[in-house]
């Protein structure tokens, strides 16, 4: 049988999210896009923190292509999906992850940043509870550039 | 290393032979250039005299306002400054590190001197990789759209020059 | 391109071993926001939900929107507890369809 | 944030630090991107390969022949892409892997042209570079090609365009160098064809000669003119001995 690596991404810094009492309106840079875009899904249910791990480097080369893994912390019931927003993109909604049993509350894919900001990862059990957190992710050059000549 | 072959204009001219050049808008203003360089026609911006190691008298005649020089400084498809220069223009997070940091230039060089660095820097420098500015002059194989045109207009160089000229160290 | 993928899907697998699906996608996941050299903008071309079918259950469904990168990568994990078939499935914004398909048989000791 | 800065800029000048005047483009990336290169499945730039192979197998034109049907295996064309381009001294002119390619389709095949840049010929390209992977850059550049070889090097430190830059200026002069935050290459060109996440896609190294052209507002170059093929020829001249890494990531 075949196994493969965990989740073939590179080591890279884990940057957890803030600890205790995190709120929405305590999140730097939080946005009125990302306000919308939460309000959207979620309508008035604000995250408790914690329950989900986001990974991702907190120095981004290029905004194009960023490798990210969100999971829900194993020691809990597992939820019924993830969702990943970045606030400062003209669409603050990331993804949806849905997940059903035998699935593990995990995956890793790529994502787009039009510039530094911070991501929020959260995780949303079927009683409707939520969970978040947030890591703070520098971009040397973000996506979405229509000008070529600041495309460097 | 100078590119092997390639013609710049003021190559071949020392800083004092430069000082009695005028560079003309005309081709008659230009013939001199042309005669002494063999460059390639094209526009240019206006008339402007090299005094010592700068260009005293404002291109044109034109006024400079620092705040206009800011935005043109800071615009990707003008000047785009920031690419090679450190500048105080917080909204970029990267600056480039190619040419020197012009956060305080203005304790460094009169306006004078930046009009030429502007303006004309391979007048001083041939083998620098900062373009003359207001010069289309020697250019080979420019893109539609750019041919004949100089990077910036004298309006745009002297409101980058004056912004330029207000940077102390002092701004964020 | 046209829509091709690559799948790493294991086809055997011990009972409660947990599998890794890796996926990667050929698609521009053109979003809607960029402009032109022409200063039109390029009307926003995505595939819109990736989904994983384990011996007739959906396990897995993302939701895919213009923050995911062109030529998607996504990869998840899963406890193998059933021999089946394992469907992958993409769909577009265009209705375009492409769909992967492989079998995963499980050992029991 | 500083402290990442100032150790990526140190992890960049130290990889390498042996050979300062060539270095291959892969060690100016970061661990994420570095990663993306080495991992043969999640590389986007497979997925190119993939199509390559497809293509390789698919009869064509009049006779129903496919590249397999004359050429095997396309491991067999090992060690080609390291050596192009190359000079063909029966037509006197310069071929590189774009060009042998799609004279093979119109005249061996006799099958529809593949159009420059397109995503069938970059698909069969990076398929064919992708089996030289590992090995040495290698191009000759005396004998018949010294003509286009030094045509290839008097382009290269040719200023052009109305920012009036040549590739010297940039790529050796200020390699290490930082515009805006990008660090500045010496222009190797071991990776090609390569996914870049600026394009999001794969492009030749006709294409970044392309792109950087546009980037000094210069007139492009028709790909396939021997002017072109000049400046590939000293490109890859100026990349001897590195390892060929396509389909590579860039930034």
């Amino acid at each position: 049988m075949k196994r493969y690596g965990h989740s073939g991404l590179p080591r890279r810094a884990v940057i957890q999210g803030m600890a205790a009492s995190f709120t929405l309106s305590l999140m730097p840079r939080a946005s009125a896009g990302l306000e919308a875009a939460l309000q959207a899904r979620f309508g008035d249910r604000r995250p408790d923190t914690g329950g989900v791990e986001l990974e991702v480097s907190s120095l981004v080369e290029n905004g194009n292509s960023v490798a990210v893994t969100v999971r829900a912390d194993p020691s809990q019931p597992s939820p019924s999906a993830l969702h990943l927003f970045m606030p400062r993109n003209p669409e603050p909604w990331g993804t949806s992850f849905h997940i059903q049993p035998p699935a593990l509350a995990e995956f890793s894919t790529r994502i787009r940043l039009s510039g530094s900001q911070d991501l929020m990862a959260l995780a949303e059990w079927s009683d409707g509870r939520l969970g978040a957190t947030a890591v703070s992710v520098m971009v040397t050059l973000g996506a979405c550039a229509d000008d070529l000549y600041g495309e460097f | 290393m100078p590119a092997a072959g390639m013609p710049v204009p003021g190559r071949k001219l020392s800083v004092i032979e430069m000082k009695r050049i005028r560079l003309g808008r005309t081709r008659h203003g230009g013939l001199l250039l042309l005669a002494l360089l063999a460059s390639g026609a094209g526009a240019d911006c206006a008339t402007f005299e090299i005094v010592g190691d700068g260009i005293t008298l404002p291109l044109g005649g034109q006024t400079g306002n620092p705040e206009a020089g800011r935005r043109v400084a800071a615009e990707r498809q003008r000047g785009d400054c920031s690419i090679c220069h450190q500048l105080p223009l917080p909204n970029d997070h990267f600056h480039g590190n190619v040419g020197p940091d012009l956060t305080a230039i203005s304790t460094r060089l009169t306006p004078a001197q930046i009009r030429l660095r502007v303006a004309a820097n391979r007048q001083m420098n041939p083998e620098s990789v900062m373009p003359d500015y207001c010069s289309s002059r020697g250019r080979h194989e420019v893109a539609g759209p750019y041919a004949g045109e100089p990077i910036l207009t004298d309006q745009e160089i002297e409101d980058v020059v004056a912004w330029l000229s207000s940077l102390d160290g002092s701004a964020p | 391109m046209s829509l091709s993928a690559r799948v790493r899907i294991p086809t055997e697998a011990r009972a409660g071993e947990v599998i890794e699906i890796r996926t990667l996608v050929s698609h521009p996941m053109e979003t809607g926001f960029r402009v032109d050299s022409f200063g039109r903008r390029v009307p926003r071309k995505i595939l819109t939900r990736f989904s994983c079918h384990y011996d007739g259950r959906e396990i897995v469904s993302m939701d895919l929107r213009p923050g995911i990168a062109a030529n998607p990568y996504v990869a998840f994990r899963f406890v193998a507890d059933v021999s089946g078939a394992i469907e992958l499935r993409w769909e577009g914004d265009e209705g375009e369809v492409l769909i992967e398909r492989s079998h995963l048989e499980v050992i029991r000791a | 944030m500083k402290c990442w800065l100032l150790l990526l800029l140190l992890a960049t000048c130290c990889a390498g630090a042996d050979q300062p005047d060539r270095r291959s483009g892969y060690s100016l990336l970061g661990p994420d991107l570095r990663a993306l290169q080495d991992d043969d499945f999640a590389n986007p730039g497979m997925l190119w390969v993939d199509r390559g192979e497809r293509l390789w197998n698919a009869a064509s034109g009049p006779n129903q022949q496919s590249c397999r049907d004359c050429h095997g295996d396309p491991v067999n064309l090992r060690d080609l892409a390291n050596r192009l381009p190359r000079f063909d001294a029966t037509t006197n002119r310069l071929d590189n892997l774009d060009m042998l390619i799609r004279q093979c389709r119109t005249q061996r095949q006799q099958a529809e042209a593949l159009t420059h840049e397109s995503e069938d010929l970059l698909a069969l390209t990076t398929l064919v570079a992708h089996q030289s992977r590992g090995l040495p850059l290698e191009v000759v550049v005396d004998g018949p090609a010294s003509t286009a070889f030094e045509q290839g090097r008097a382009s290269f430190e040719r200023r052009r365009g109305q920012l009036d830059l040549s590739c010297a200026d940039c790529h050796e002069k200020l390699r290490g160098a930082r515009l805006r935050g990008e660090t500045i290459s010496a222009g190797m060109v071991n990776g090609f064809p390569l996914y870049r996440l600026t394009w999001e896609g794969l492009g030749s190294r006709q294409r970044m000669i392309r792109w950087c052209n546009e980037a000094v507002r210069a007139k492009p170059m028709d790909p396939e003119s021997q002017r072109a093929l000049a400046l590939e020829l000293y490109l890859a001249w100026r990349s001897r001995g590195l390892a060929l890494e396509a389909p590579a990531v860039r930034r």
